[in-house]
C-alpha cells in the first residue's frame, strides 16, 4: 500500500515524470520508425493485392491498426482520468489531455481511410452501417473532451473536468456499441460487411506488425505532448527552467 | 472551529498569497484585509471547502455560512420566498424569515421579487440569510460593500450577536470599513514571495 | 475538507423540489414552453420533408423521439446555469447537504416539468405523424422510461459546461453522443411494436439505462458542480 | 432622448465584427464546434429514423435544413445574452452608435461563424444523407442564401428574449414559424434539382427574402434592445 | 451638459424618487446620496438614456460614458484586449489602452482573461475604459465599492484630472467614502412623497 502510494507519489512528480520520459520517448520513436517501415514494406510492397478489391486492399494496413487504436486510446485516457480525479495525480490529468488529439487522429483516420476505401468497394464514401457509426460516435466523444477542455481557463479545472467527462463515456461506451451494433442488425441496410475473419498470412503479418508501430507510436506521441505541456506549465519554476537550461532534457 | 496552516491556492501553477496561518475560535472575529487582488475570496473560498488548496492543512469542524459576491438570490421569487427557501434549506423551522427580513431593514420590500431590488438591498436580502443559518463560523466577502450607512450599522450590530454568542466570523473589507466591534483581529493577505517552491 | 455536517444530507431534497418546482411555475406561461417546442419542431418535417402520410408514418417515431432529444437539451442548458450564476451552487456546496442528492431532487422536478407533458403529449404528436395505433402506447412508454434518463445525463452535461465558455453547442455536442442508446432502442422498440414484432427486450433495456442513470449519474453531476466552483 | 452623437453610427461597425470573431476564435478548436455540432444533430436521424441510403436519400434536403434551423436556433439563444449580463448593451445604448449597425455586423460575425460552415459543409452532409449528386450545388445555394435570413430573424427572436429568463425555447417559438417560408422555399428548390425540373424560381425567392432581412431585421433588433434594457 | 427637471420614474405604477432637478455643467462633479434602494442607480440610468423618464424632461448635449454595476468586461478577453475593444468601439485611435491600464493600477494582469480578476482588479478595469473614452460626461453607479485604498486614491485622481480638464461627472456612492476633490456637489436622493400626484 505504502510502496504503491510511493510509487504514485514518485510518478506523479512533474520533475520525475520529465526525466524519466525524456530517457524513453528517444526508443518509442525509433521503434515506431522500424516498425512502421517494416510494415509498411510487407503491406505495401509484398503483400498480394485482393483479387476482389485490388490494390485498393492496402488501405486496410493503415485503416485497421488505426481502428484499433482509437478504441484503446479512449480507455487508456478515461484510465488515466481515473487518476487523475480520484488521486488528484497531475501528471495523469496532463497524460489524460494529452491523449485525447491523439485517440481523436486515430479516430479520424479511420474514418478518413475507411470511407476511401468504402468509394472503390461499395461505390459510395459512407454508410450507417454499425462500426462506421460507433466509430463516429467516438469520434464526438473525442472531440466533447478536447472541446471541454479548451472551454475552462484554468487548466487543472479544465483537465479534471474532461477526466469526468472521459470517464462517463468509458461507462458509455459499451453501450453506446452493443446498441449501434444491434441497431443494425434490425435495420439491414445495404449488404456489407467488413468481412476480413479469413484473412490469409500475408496479409496479417504487416498487420500486426503496424497494430505494434500504431501503439508506439501512441506512446511517442504520448510522452512527448505530454512533456511539452509539461515544460509550459511549470515554465515559472525552477526544475522546468533547469531542464530548458539542458536543453529540454 | 477551524485551522488553517500554511494554505495556499496556485491559480495558473503560481501561488495566489503567501502561506496562511489562521486558528478561528469560538467569538472570534477576523477581518482579511489586502490590496485589490491579493486573495481575500481567494481565502475565504478556501476556508468555505468550495476550492480544495493545493498546498498547507485545513481542518473545519463546524457548518459555515458563505456570502460571497454572487448573492444566491432568486430573481423570480420575492424577498421572503428567498428568505423561507433558505430557511427550509437550512432545515431551521425555528427561525423566522419575516423577523429577518425586519432585522435586515427590508419590511418595505417583502413582497418584491428579488430581481428589482437595488444592490444594498440584495445585499442585505443575502446577509438576513445569516439569521436563518444555524451555522456557526461565517464567511463574509466584502459584506460592507453596497450597503449604506444605516446597513453598515445594521451588519455591525448582527456581527456583534453573533460573535457574543459564541459564533465566529471570518470576513475580508477595503480601507476604513472596519467593524465597530471590540476585539477584531486582522490578518493581512500578501502576494506570494517570488521563486518557486518544488 | 472535513466539516462536520449538522444537517442529515437527505433533508435538502424537499426544499430543494419545491423550490424548482415554484420556480417553473412562478411564470405559468413557461410551462407550455416545451410541449410547444415539441410541437413546433414536430411539425417541421411534414412542412421541410414530406406531407405524404405514408412517409410521415415511416419516420414518426424517429422525428417524436428526435424532437424529445432536442426539447431536452435546449431545456437542459440552463438547467444549472442560474444556479451557478447567482451562486446558488456555492450555497449548496458549503451547506453540507449532499450534491447528489440536491442533483437528484432537481432532475426529478425538471422531468415533472419538462419530461412528463412530452409522454403526456405524444399521443397527440403520434397522430400528426401517422404513427400506426398499436405503436403509440409504446412510443409513450419509450419517453417515459427514456426522458428521465435524458434529463439525468443531460445533467452532468450541464454540470459540466456550467462555468465553461459558450455552453450552448458544446453541451449538446457532450451529450448527444451518450443519449444514441436511448434514442436506438426507444425507436427500435416503437418500430418493432408497429410491425408487430415483441419489443418487451428493448424496454427491459430502457428501464436498465434508467435504473443505472438513478444511481450512477447523480455522483457524476456532484462531481461536476464540485468542479465547476474550483 | 437627444444626447448628442460625437462619432459617426457607422464607426462600430468593424471593432463590434472584429470582436465577435475575436471571442469566436478565442481557442483554435472552438472553429470546429458549429461544424461538429451541425454533425452531431444530422447523424442523430439516421440513428433515429433509418440508415437504409434510399430512405435517407428521400429526406435528405429536409433533414439537412432543419439541423440547420435546429443548429441557428440553438447558437442563437446565446446570440445577445452575454452582451446583456455583462452590461455590453448598455454601453452600446449609451456611445450612442446605432444599435441596428451593430445588431447587422453581428449578425455578419455569427453567419461568418455559424452559418458559412454550414454551407461549406452541406456537400459531407448531402454525402451522408445520400443526396442525389445534381441536388448538392442547389442545397448549398439554398443554406448560402437561407441561413443569413435564419441569422438575422433568429437574432429578433433573441433581443426580445434576452431579458427574459429561460430564453432557449420561447426562442424557438418565436422564431419557427417565420424560419417555415425559408424551410419551404429552400427544399422546394433541392427537390425540384434532383428530379431535374427548374428552381430558379424558388432561389430568387430566397433571395427576396434575405433582401428584405438585412434591410429590415436590424431595426427590429435594435428596438428590441433598447427595451431589453428598460 | 445636461439639464433634467422634475425627473422621476415610476416602477409598477409608483414613482422610485422624489422628482429630482438636475444641471451639469462644466466641471461639475455631482455625488449622489441616498439609502440603499432610495433610486441612485436608477436615476444614473436615466441620465444615462437607458431608461425613459415616466415624468420630467431631461436634455443632454453631449456623450455619456456609462460604468454600471454590469461592468461590461469579456470573461475570455484579457485586460489589455478589453480595454483595445473599448478604444476601437470608441474611435479613439489616439488613446492608448497600455497607458490606460497602468494608470488603473493593473500593469501586473494585463494578459490574465478579464474572467480570472479579482473584483477590485474589474472595478479598475472598468474605470480604466474611461480614460479611452471621448465622452465629457462620465456617470458612475458606486465607482468606490469593492476598491481598496490605493484604488480609491487611484479614482480621484482620474476624477481631479477629467473635472479639471472641463468634463464632469455625475456618481453615487454610500458611507464616508466621497471624493477627496474640493468642489464636488451633493445631491441627495428622497423617497417619493406619498400619496399620489396624478
Ligand atoms: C468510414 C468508413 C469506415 C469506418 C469508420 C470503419 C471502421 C472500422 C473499425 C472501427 C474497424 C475495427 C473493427 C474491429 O476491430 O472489430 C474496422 C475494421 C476493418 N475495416 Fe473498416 N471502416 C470503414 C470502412 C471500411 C471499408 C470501406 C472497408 C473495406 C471494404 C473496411 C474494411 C475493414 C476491415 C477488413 C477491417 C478489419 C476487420 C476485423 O478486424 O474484423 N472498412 N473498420
Ligand atoms: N486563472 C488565474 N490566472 C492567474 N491569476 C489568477 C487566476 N485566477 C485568479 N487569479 C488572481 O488571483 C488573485 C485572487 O484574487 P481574489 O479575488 O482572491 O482577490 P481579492 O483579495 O478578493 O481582491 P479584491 O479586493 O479585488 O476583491 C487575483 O490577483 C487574480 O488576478
Ligand atoms: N419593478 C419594481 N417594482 C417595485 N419597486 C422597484 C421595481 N424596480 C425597482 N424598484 C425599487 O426601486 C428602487 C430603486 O433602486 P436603485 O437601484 O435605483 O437604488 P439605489 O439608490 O441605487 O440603491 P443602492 O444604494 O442599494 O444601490 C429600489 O427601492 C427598488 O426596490
Ligand atoms: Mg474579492
Ligand atoms: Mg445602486
Amino acid at each position: 500500500m505504502s510502496r504503491l502510494k510511493r510509487l504514485f507519489h514518485q510518478f506523479g512528480s512533474p520533475p520525475w515524470f520529465y526525466r524519466f520520459s525524456g530517457k524513453l520517448v528517444p526508443w518509442l520513436w525509433v521503434a515506431f520508425a522500424l516498425l512502421a517501415a517494416w510494415g509498411l514494406y510487407r503491406g505495401l510492397v509484398v503483400a498480394p493485392a485482393d483479387y476482389q478489391q485490388g490494390e485498393s486492399v492496402r488501405i486496410m494496413y493503415i485503416h485497421v491498426p488505426s481502428a484499433w487504436m482509437s478504441w484503446m486510446v479512449y480507455a487508456v485516457m478515461a484510465g488515466f482520468g481515473i487518476c487523475a480525479l480520484v488521486w488528484r495525480v497531475r501528471v495523469a490529468e496532463i497524460l489524460m489531455i494529452s491523449s485525447a488529439p491523439v485517440g481523436a487522429a486515430f479516430t479520424l483516420v479511420t474514418l478518413v481511410s475507411g470511407s476511401l476505401w468504402g468509394r472503390p468497394t461499395w461505390g459510395t464514401y459512407w454508410v450507417w452501417d454499425a462500426r462506421l457509426t460507433s466509430e463516429l460516435v467516438l469520434l464526438f466523444l473525442y472531440l466533447g473532451v478536447i472541446g471541454l477542455y479548451n472551454a475552462f481557463d484554468e487548466p487543472r479545472k479544465a483537465a479534471r473536468a474532461a477526466s469526468l467527462l472521459a470517464i462517463v463515456g468509458l461507462v458509455n461506451l459499451p453501450i453506446i456499441h452493443y446498441s449501434v451494433n444491434w441497431w443494425n442488425t434490425l435495420h439491414q441496410p445495404a449488404s456489407i460487411g467488413l468481412d476480413g475473419s479469413s484473412i490469409h498470412p500475408s496479409m496479417l503479418w504487416p498487420l500486426l506488425i503496424m497494430a505494434a508501430a500504431t501503439k508506439f507510436y501512441y506512446g511517442a506521441c504520448l510522452l512527448t505532448r505530454a512533456r511539452n505541456r509539461l515544460l509550459e506549465q511549470d515554465r515559472g519554476k525552477r526544475w522546468a527552467r533547469e531542464a530548458l537550461a539542458e536543453g529540454g532534457r | 472551529m477551524l485551522q488553517a496552516s500554511r494554505l495556499t491556492l496556485e491559480r495558473h501553477f503560481h501561488p495566489v498569497f503567501a502561506p496562511v496561518d489562521l486558528v478561528v475560535g469560538r467569538g472570534d472575529l477576523w477581518v482579511l484585509t489586502g490590496a485589490n487582488g491579493s486573495g481575500k475570496t481567494t481565502l475565504l473560498r478556501l476556508l468555505a471547502g468550495l476550492v480544495t488548496p493545493s498546498e498547507g492543512q485545513l481542518a473545519r469542524s463546524v457548518a459555515a455560512a458563505w456570502v460571497g459576491h454572487r448573492l444566491a438570490l432568486k430573481d423570480d421569487l420575492d424577498v421572503l420566498e428567498n428568505l423561507q427557501l433558505a430557511r427550509d434549506f437550512a432545515g431551521r423551522t425555528d427561525a423566522d424569515p419575516l423577523d429577518a427580513a425586519r432585522k435586515a431593514g427590508l419590511e418595505m420590500a417583502l413582497d418584491q421579487p428579488a430581481g428589482t431590488l437595488s444592490a444594498g438591498q440584495r445585499k442585505r436580502c443575502a446577509l438576513a440569510r445569516l439569521l436563518l443559518s444555524p451555522a456557526p463560523l461565517w464567511l463574509l466577502d466584502e459584506p460592507y460593500a453596497n450597503l449604506d450607512r444605516d446597513g453598515v450599522t445594521l451588519l455591525d450590530g448582527l456581527l456583534a450577536d453573533h460573535v457574543g454568542a459564541g459564533g465566529a466570523c471570518v470576513m475580508s473589507t477595503h480601507g476604513d470599513l472596519k467593524p465597530a466591534i471590540d476585539g477584531y483581529r486582522e490578518l493581512a493577505i500578501l502576494p506570494a514571495p517570488p521563486g518557486d517552491h518544488w | 475538507m472535513n466539516a462536520t455536517v449538522t444537517t442529515p444530507p437527505g433533508k435538502a431534497i424537499g426544499p430543494i423540489f419545491r423550490r424548482d418546482l415554484k420556480l417553473a411555475f412562478r411564470r405559468r406561461s413557461e410551462i407550455l414552453q416545451p410541449l410547444i417546442f415539441l410541437c413546433v419542431v414536430v411539425s417541421l418535417f411534414p412542412l421541410g420533408v414530406s406531407p405524404a402520410p405514408e412517409r410521415l408514418a415511416t419516420m414518426a417515431q424517429g422525428v417524436i423521439w428526435i424532437a424529445a432529444l432536442l426539447a431536452t437539451v435546449l431545456s437542459l442548458d440552463t438547467f444549472f446555469r442560474d444556479d451557478w450564476e447567482d451562486g446558488s451552487i456555492e450555497q449548496w456546496a458549503v451547506s453540507g447537504h449532499s450534491l447528489a442528492l440536491i442533483a437528484v431532487a432537481r432532475a426529478a422536478a425538471h422531468w415533472l416539468v419538462a419530461g412528463l407533458p412530452i409522454v403526456l403529449l405524444s399521443p397527440l404528436l403520434a397522430t400528426w405523424m401517422q404513427l400506426p395505433g398499436e405503436g403509440v402506447p409504446v412510443l409513450a412508454a419509450t419517453l417515459a422510461l427514456g426522458t428521465p434518463v435524458l434529463a439525468l445525463v443531460g445533467a452532468i452535461g450541464s454540470a459540466l459546461t456550467v462555468g465553461a465558455r459558450r455552453g450552448g453547442q458544446l453541451l449538446s455536442l457532450l451529450v448527444f453522443p451518450l443519449y444514441v442508446p436511448v434514442l436506438i432502442m426507444a425507436t427500435g422498440a416503437t418500430g418493432a411494436a408497429v410491425d408487430g414484432l415483441p419489443y418487451n427486450g428493448q424496454l427491459g433495456l430502457m428501464a436498465a439505462m434508467l435504473v443505472a442513470a438513478v444511481t450512477l449519474a447523480p455522483f457524476a453531476i456532484a462531481a461536476a458542480l464540485r468542479l465547476s466552483l474550483e
